[in-house]
């Protein structure tokens, strides 16, 4: 059963590699084919998610190698969790309209790949090729209208990605330097054996040129300035995606990272101030945005870092209320972005658009709201989650962290509410033409998952628990992923053929 | 000024230099390395491959070049929307010559040779699928900065490409669906250990690697050589 | 399914009726029915809060390991009918007339229903997170109705709600802490929990507490918010917030300091290198709440501003009366509360009436309508008399508890300060009667009528009620006693008309038989000292000169200006100016890291990665 | 050469590459020459992983004639690189495309030329 994991990468990657030629076949077949095998992926995601829930997570090895020798994946809640849900957001941002000898629909199913392997692969190398494959595509997608500003925010977006994957790489090999293995679980058991091994200079170094390099996507602070010129010049959904999902696919891989290797070296403080820094930063940037889109830019960024505070905390309400956080801006940030595309002129000018069109703005409303973590919805659970997970963190000095994420939660919530009331004003310049009915419909979708998941809270928070605590678990990690005879690698497989050979020889 | 700058960037680069060696370094000194030794122990046995590397690469990483294979068609995908079909029309923008298209022309066939060549080798020596595809576009390439107007065909390219990508996930699966696990190394003795019928299925991936590469980087390398480029009046 | 769920249903449904008929009167009339029936519902849950019971609602839910939920008791049930009767006297009188002269009434019915409602969640709250979850529904539904009229009561609410999302995060804060220390959200399971707490942790979590409900409270320094907020909301729901919405923070104050705390723990916290404790430093507080905004309510030109800078005042001696923790602050400060709401209703509702019938508020274009409105006038004399505290009205018996408790208590400091504030309340509430009922009548209000009858009724009604309570305080005192047998907090003995304490008693029908005595003697020489010459409420004259409508009765303006001469200096708004500098601080700051993110951003990301990798190779 | 400097001069050359490619990457006003210091950071980053395998006195980890040497090099860093240099190729190929086409549609490859244009474009682009 878990063995069909590896599908949900190889799908869309199948139907990506042959979508151009069935393209030049059959342009409608190719049409379809895109969404088709998404929802397949969804639904193969689905039915794993279930499985795990039920039997716990579950380690799938390939080539039948013994695990630190191959490379493995990991499914747990939260990973698979990602991967529908990763799934289902590109399914809403479809590029429905596109012509039909754009590339495009390709560009996001391998987006969907790598976004399956980041969030299942336990095994550092494999995670960055992922990683890769996703910021790729990202570039791809920035480019796509291919008008020549938008391919400026490409550029700049793949300078920044690519000196951060450099010296992510950098990163990774100085772990290979000082662990000899690539295998998470085989670098948290050689970190449980010699506690100096990472928290030396060198090890303390490498996750910290880890962290900037992955910062570029997870829009941490030094790598995070290519962010409000990006989303302001690309299309919403692009910058609903890169906000929404390939940030949270960064984050995760510092994670995994974090937990299974760094475990009381200190690496936490240096996401902490990193995470503080960013969340102060982007929260001020946002503050006195002129425009929409600048502001949900900066508030992403904003975002960002306090998902990194609420990750550094290490205990279970932190990470419990970071995932909550997360997937609270994973379907918020999207639709949010869809709605800059309409309100794209300059805040003071859109004074009263919302008395046109009441239902979508009420939407909006709801959304914000959550943003700014109004019970009961869903970001309330997540700012209650992250104070109590800060204030219970042993670490001293929490005392300023909770007054930092208290003054930019205010500072938040302050340009939002400005943002509210003026969209709310009496007086309506010029009404703007409603959302489009292709933006509506996601918009709408995303909504309706907001307040599911605002209603669902109370089955949800088990669920989240569940894989706050999944993560969290080193030891069951390193059980499940390394065999007990480490020492002599098996492969089944191999044995058994190598068996029938001996035998009645072989054709 | 501009001195001054220069000086401090000078200094710059030089500390940041030497901090990377201080952290690069010490690094065969405490070096708690399982896996590679245990490949080294392990590989000849598992794959029957007379290059390590070649196990490691499509073997025990073998996801890892799938995602490599993934990158380089999402960049040719995405480098191809970019610059549109075809671009700047059928004929190169810059004419050789007769002595260097004809020297080109004449290149064509042995630079082919030598590719398909280093991809059947690669699980006997150094060399492989990417080192061989890369010498396969070159192939295609020299005639182009040549200016001998043989272009690459796109058409082909993109169904090559596709079928050797399906190809490598399709040996993959067939290892899944044979009872075993994604990737699982198939029939691997079928020939003496050095022979060139032997590593199980690795050559047949290898074949798939070069194929794929050989196509995405002709490809791309015709796309942006269908370009023609002034030169920047502000550099 | 109990008569709480009951009415916590019917209180959602009375959002309905003016959200389906946009226009006419029938919405107003059915909310104001639903309002009837709610304080009915309230009147039938007496029974079970009374004697320290309460009524849990079905209502409930469970997320992150705790169940959250509702239930009502004796506390809640007085702040609730409290509520209840508000705005159904302010629904009324929008439907019996105000509401012709709006054209937003349906928005606003349906925003005073949901603040109800609101307020209902609140105070019916079981845990710290549902009173939490009710405490932003009020925060964000008191915005609401302050900002219904638009125009610059917007930019009003918006102040008021920032101020109030940010003392929600020191609340939400503060819960967390609460939740960590004692192990348990239930507020029931942690009556007396936190006097176990550690000194530190206790004055962080009092500070928390204090910033969170304090705001609300519009307690110094975060008063600057309300009176604009409460001012420029539409009359009547300016009437109901008041009446009762800033008490919300007081029922939270109560509910951590008095409950979970307990008053003995806040006099036992003694405040390093000082000699205040806890209890000393709030009642001080409180204090500093009663006289502070009444001496900024002596220099308002606005009616509405007036009343409302009132307002907070009256709240600082609601916190002082039960910060005592004897049996006359008790009964005093949780008194007040009531007859707070029962004479700010009217007061804001009369000068409502004048609003509605001249168009102003503003106390230097109004004067002498006392003969063209008199039921305002009498509605507001009532009022006023109560505000100040005198007798015969209500407001005179609560603050005679707070007094004889502070003086039982032994603190003569604070009976001076109260005393302080009772002044700058009388002269304030003077000029105000001054200036829009008695001298010179404006030429342009020659034709001013009294508001019509579907307003004066309601405002009479429930003026006439502060009256009847004033004489007959039991009445109060009867409503009172359930809360303070929830809070846990002793009550004096009192029959229907007087109050028993150990050293002296207060019998109000004696106070009011004596006052109408020397009033009719009064009548008496008044109506036996000949005849008196009848002047033109138009007319004016000055040392004996006749003088016409068009020249102006000068003392209305700059009405206290001796008296502002010597408390002026005092009165500089530098908290106005730290409120402004602070928004520029944060102008600032956000145009520093928004230029940041304008630049070759690279050179941040190598500088950090250099920063970083240098930090190491020292720290590590 | 002493022993010494040579063990040392793969990760003095790698750290040569990798500050002098970041230092153009940042410094680089033009964009091809930003990428360029790119491609260097990238090489020197494989050059530090090929050193972090290397044995003294190993040997390649090829069997000839069926025989392994008996000490090798460590074979997972040289299959990484060959990741990582074709991850390496994909993306100079991608920026080369869009560098091409940014300079047929903007006329120039000048990055703060370019970057003021861009945000420009962000703060009038509701005009349309």
């Amino acid at each position: 059963m878990t063995q069909q994991a590896i599908l949900l990468v190889l799908l869309p990657l199948i139907a990506a590699f042959t979508l151009t030629p069935l393209r030049r076949c059959n342009p409608v077949i190719a049409r379809v084919a895109g969404p088709a095998v998404v929802v397949s992926q969804v639904m193969l995601a689905i039915t794993l998610l279930l499985h795990i829930a039920q039997l716990g997570p579950e380690a799938v090895g390939f080539g039948g190698f013994s695990i630190p020798l191959g490379i493995a994946f990991h499914l747990d809640l939260v990973g698979m969790s990602l991967v529908a849900l990763a799934g289902v957001t590109l399914l809403l941002l479809w590029p429905w309209t596109v012509e039909s000898d754009s590339a495009e629909p390709s560009l996001y199913l391998l987006l969907l790949a790598g976004a399956s392997g980041i969030a299942l692969s336990a095994d550092l190398f494999n995670l960055y090729v992922f990683f890769e494959v996703v910021a790729v595509a990202s570039y791809g997608l920035v480019a796509a209208p291919n008008s020549g500003i938008q391919l400026y925010a490409s550029i700049r977006l793949l300078l920044f990605s690519a000196a951060g994957s450099a010296l992510a790489l950098l990163g990774i090999g100085l772990i290979y330097n000082l662990g000899g293995s690539l295998s998470l679980a085989h670098l948290g058991q050689v970190a449980a054996q010699d506690a100096t091994l990472f928290s030396s200079v060198e090890g303390l170094s490498a996750f910290t040129l880890i962290l900037i390099g992955l910062g570029v996507k997870a829009e941490l602070f030094p790598a995070n300035h290519w962010v409000p010129e990006v989303y302001g010049l690309s299309r919403p959904r692009v910058s609903g995606l890169l906000a929404g999902l390939v940030s949270k696919l960064a984050l995760l891989i510092l994670l995994r990272l974090l937990w299974q290797l760094y475990t009381g070296t200190g690496a936490e403080v240096i996401l902490l101030v990193t995470g503080l820094v960013t969340l102060l930063l982007g929260e001020l940037a946002a503050f006195r945005a002129t425009r929409l889109r600048e502001m949900l830019a900066f508030s992403s960024i904003g975002q960002l870092g306090l998902l990194a505070v609420a990750f550094s905390m290490g205990n279970e309400a932190g990470v419990a209320a970071g995932l909550l956080l997360a997937l609270n801006h994973l379907l918020i940030k999207p639709a949010l972005f869809l709605y800059a595309h309409n309100w794209r002129a300059p805040i003071t000018a859109l004074g009263g658009q919302a008395w046109s069109t009441p239902l979508a703005s009420a939407l909006f409303v709801l959304m914000v709201l959550s943003l700014m973590g109004i019970p009961p919805l869903p970001g309330f659970w997540g700012k209650y989650l992250l104070l109590k997970g800060v204030l219970t963190a042993p670490t001293l000095g929490m005392g300023w962290v909770v007054a930092l994420i208290l003054f930019t939660t205010l500072v938040e919530m302050i340009y939002f509410m400005r943002l509210l009331t003026r969209l709310y004003a009496e007086k309506s310049v010029q009404p703007i033409p409603p959302l489009s009915r292709r933006h509506y419909a996601p918009v709408a979708l995303l909504g309706a998952g907001l307040i599911a998941l605002t209603l669902g809270m109370g089955h949800v928070s088990t669920h989240l628990e569940q894989g706050a605590a999944q993560l969290l678990d080193r030891s069951g990690y390193r059980d499940r992923l390394i065999p007990a005879s480490l020492r002599h690698p098996v492969n089944h497989f191999q044995t058994h053929l190598q068996g029938t050979a001996r035998q009645g020889g072989h054709p | 000024m501009t001195m001054r700058r220069n000086l401090a960037s000078l200094i710059f680069t030089v500390g940041l230099g030497l901090m990377l060696v201080s952290l690069m370094q010490g690094s065969h000194t405490a070096f708690p390395v399982e896996v590679g030794q245990n490949i080294n122990a392990a590989g000849f046995a598992d794959h029957g491959a007379a290059n390590l590397v070649t196990s490691v690469v499509l073997g025990y990483r073998g996801l890892d070049t799938l995602g490599e294979l993934t990158i380089l068609f999402v960049a040719a995908t995405a480098a191809g929307m970019v610059l549109g079909h075809c671009p700047g029309g059928s004929t190169p923008p810059v004419r050789g010559g007769f002595i260097l298209a004809t020297a080109a022309e004449l290149l064509f066939p042995f630079l082919i040779l030598l590719g398909a060549y280093i991809i059947i080798h690669g699980h006997l020596s150094p060399g492989g699928g990417f080192q061989g595809g890369a010498v396969i576009a070159a192939a295609y390439y020299v005639p182009l900065l040549a200016g001998s107007g043989r272009l690459f065909s796109e058409d082909t390219g993109s169904l090559i490409e596709s079928l050797a990508g399906v190809g490598f996930i399709a040996i993959g699966l067939l290892a899944l669906w044979g009872g075993g696990e994604f990737l699982a190394p198939l029939y691997s003795h079928n020939g003496a250990p050095g022979a060139l019928l032997s590593a199980g299925t690795l050559p047949l991936l290898y074949l798939a690697v070069g194929l794929k590469v050989g196509s995405e980087l002709a490809s791309l390398l015709a796309r942006l050589g269908g370009i023609g480029m002034e030169v920047d009046d502000d550099a | 399914m109990n008569a709480f769920d009951l009415l916590l249903y019917l209180a959602l449904a009375t959002l309905l009726p003016s959200l389906l008929a946009p226009k006419g009167r029938s919405g107003g009339m059915l909310t104001t029915l639903a309002y009837l029936l709610q304080v009915w519902l309230l009147f039938s849950l007496l029974p079970s809060v009374s004697q320290g019971g309460s009524v849990a609602a079905c209502l409930e839910f469970a997320a992150f390991g705790h169940t959250i939920g509702w239930q009502l008791n004796g506390f809640g049930w007085f702040f609730a009918l409290i509520t209840a009767v508000s705005a159904l006297i302010a629904s009324a009188y929008a439907t019996g007339g105000w509401e012709r002269q709006c054209d937003h009434a349906s928005r606003l019915h349906s925003l005073m229903a949901l603040n109800v409602l609101a307020m209902y969640l609140l105070l019916g709250a079981a845990d710290l997170i549902s009173l939490f979850i009710g405490w932003e529904l009020v925060s964000w539904a008191g915005f609401l109705l302050m900002a219904a009229p638009g125009g610059q009561s917007v930019q009003a609410a918006l102040r008021y709600l920032i101020y109030a999302l940010a003392g929600a995060l020191a609340l939400l804060t503060a819960i967390v802490l609460i939740e960590q220390s004692s192990g348990t959200i239930q507020l029931d399971a942690l009556r007396g929990a936190l006097a176990s707490l550690p000194d530190g942790l206790s004055w962080v979590v009092l500070a928390l507490v204090f910033v969170g409900f304090g705001v609300k409270l519009a307690m110094p320094p975060f008063h600057l918010w309300q009176a604009p907020a409460y001012g420029y909301a539409d009359g009547p729901a300016a009437a109901f917030l008041g009446a009762i919405s800033s008490r919300m923070g007081l029922f939270g104050l109560c509910l951590v300091l008095v409950q979970m705390v307990g008053l003995e723990r806040l006099v036992g916290l003694a405040l390093p290198f000082s000699f205040f404790d806890a209890q000393s430093l709030l009642a001080w507080a409180a204090a500093i709440t009663l006289i502070v905004p009444t001496y900024i309510a002596l220099t308002q030109n606005d009616a509405r501003l007036l009343l409302a800078w009132h307002g907070i005042g009256q709240g600082g001696f609601m916190l002082l009366g039960l910060m005592l923790g004897n049996d006359l602050g008790t009964a005093g400060g949780l008194l007040h509360v009531l007859n707070h709401a029962s004479y700010q209703a009217p007061l804001f509702l009369a000068v409502t009436a004048v609003v509605y019938r001249t168009g102003t508020a503003d106390l230097d274009r109004l004067g002498g309508l006392i003969a063209r409105m008199p039921w305002a006038y009498v509605t507001l004399l009532l009022g006023i008399i109560g505000l100040a505290g005198l007798p015969p009205m209500n407001g005179f018996v609560s603050k005679w508890l707070i007094y004889k408790g502070l003086l039982d208590a032994q603190m003569p400091l604070l009976f001076v300060a109260a005393v302080i504030g009772t002044l700058g309340t009388i002269l304030s509430v003077y000029k105000l009667i001054h200036n829009i009922f008695l001298g010179q009548l404006r030429a342009e209000h020659r034709e001013v009528t009294d508001a019509p009858w579907g307003m004066t009724g309601p405002m009479l009604l429930i003026a006439g009620f502060a009256f009847i309570s004033g004489m007959l305080p039991g009445l109060g005192l009867y409503l009172v006693e359930p809360a303070a047998a929830a809070l846990g907090l002793p009550m004096p003995s009192f029959d229907l008309s007087a109050i028993h304490a150990p050293n002296g008693a207060l019998d109000m029908l004696v106070v009011v038989s004596a006052l109408i005595g020397a009033i009719g003697f009064g009548a008496l020489l008044f109506l036996n000292a000949g005849r008196s010459y009848r002047t033109q409420p138009l007319d004016n004259y000055a040392g004996g000169h006749f003088l016409t409508a068009q020249t102006r009765y000068q003392y209305s303006h700059h009405f206290y200006a001796g008296l502002l001469r010597v408390i002026g200096p005092w009165m500089r708004p530098w908290l106005v100016a730290l409120e402004q500098g602070s928004g520029h601080f944060l102008d600032l700051a956000s145009a520093a890291s928004r230029g940041l993110y304008y630049h070759n951003g690279l050179r941040f990301l190598v500088f950090g990665t250099v920063v970083g990798l240098l930090w190491l190779l020292i720290v590590v | 050469m002493t022993p010494d400097l040579l063990s040392h001069l793969f990760s003095i050359a790698s750290a040569a590459l990798v500050a002098i490619g970041l230092f153009m990457l940042v410094r680089s006003h033009y964009l091809l020459r930003a990428l360029l210091g790119l491609t260097l950071m990238e090489a020197g980053v494989n050059l530090f992983l090929v050193s972090v395998g290397y044995r003294e006195g190993a040997a390649p980890p090829i069997a000839i004639d069926g025989q392994l040497p008996a000490v090798m090099v460590d074979p997972i860093p040289q299959a990484l690189i060959l990741t990582a240099i074709v991850i390496g190729v994909g993306v100079l190929g991608l920026a080369l495309a869009l560098a091409l086409r940014l300079h047929q549609s903007e006329g120039t490859l000048w990055l703060p030329r370019l970057r003021r244009r861009a945000q420009s474009a962000c703060s009038k682009e509701d005009a349309a």
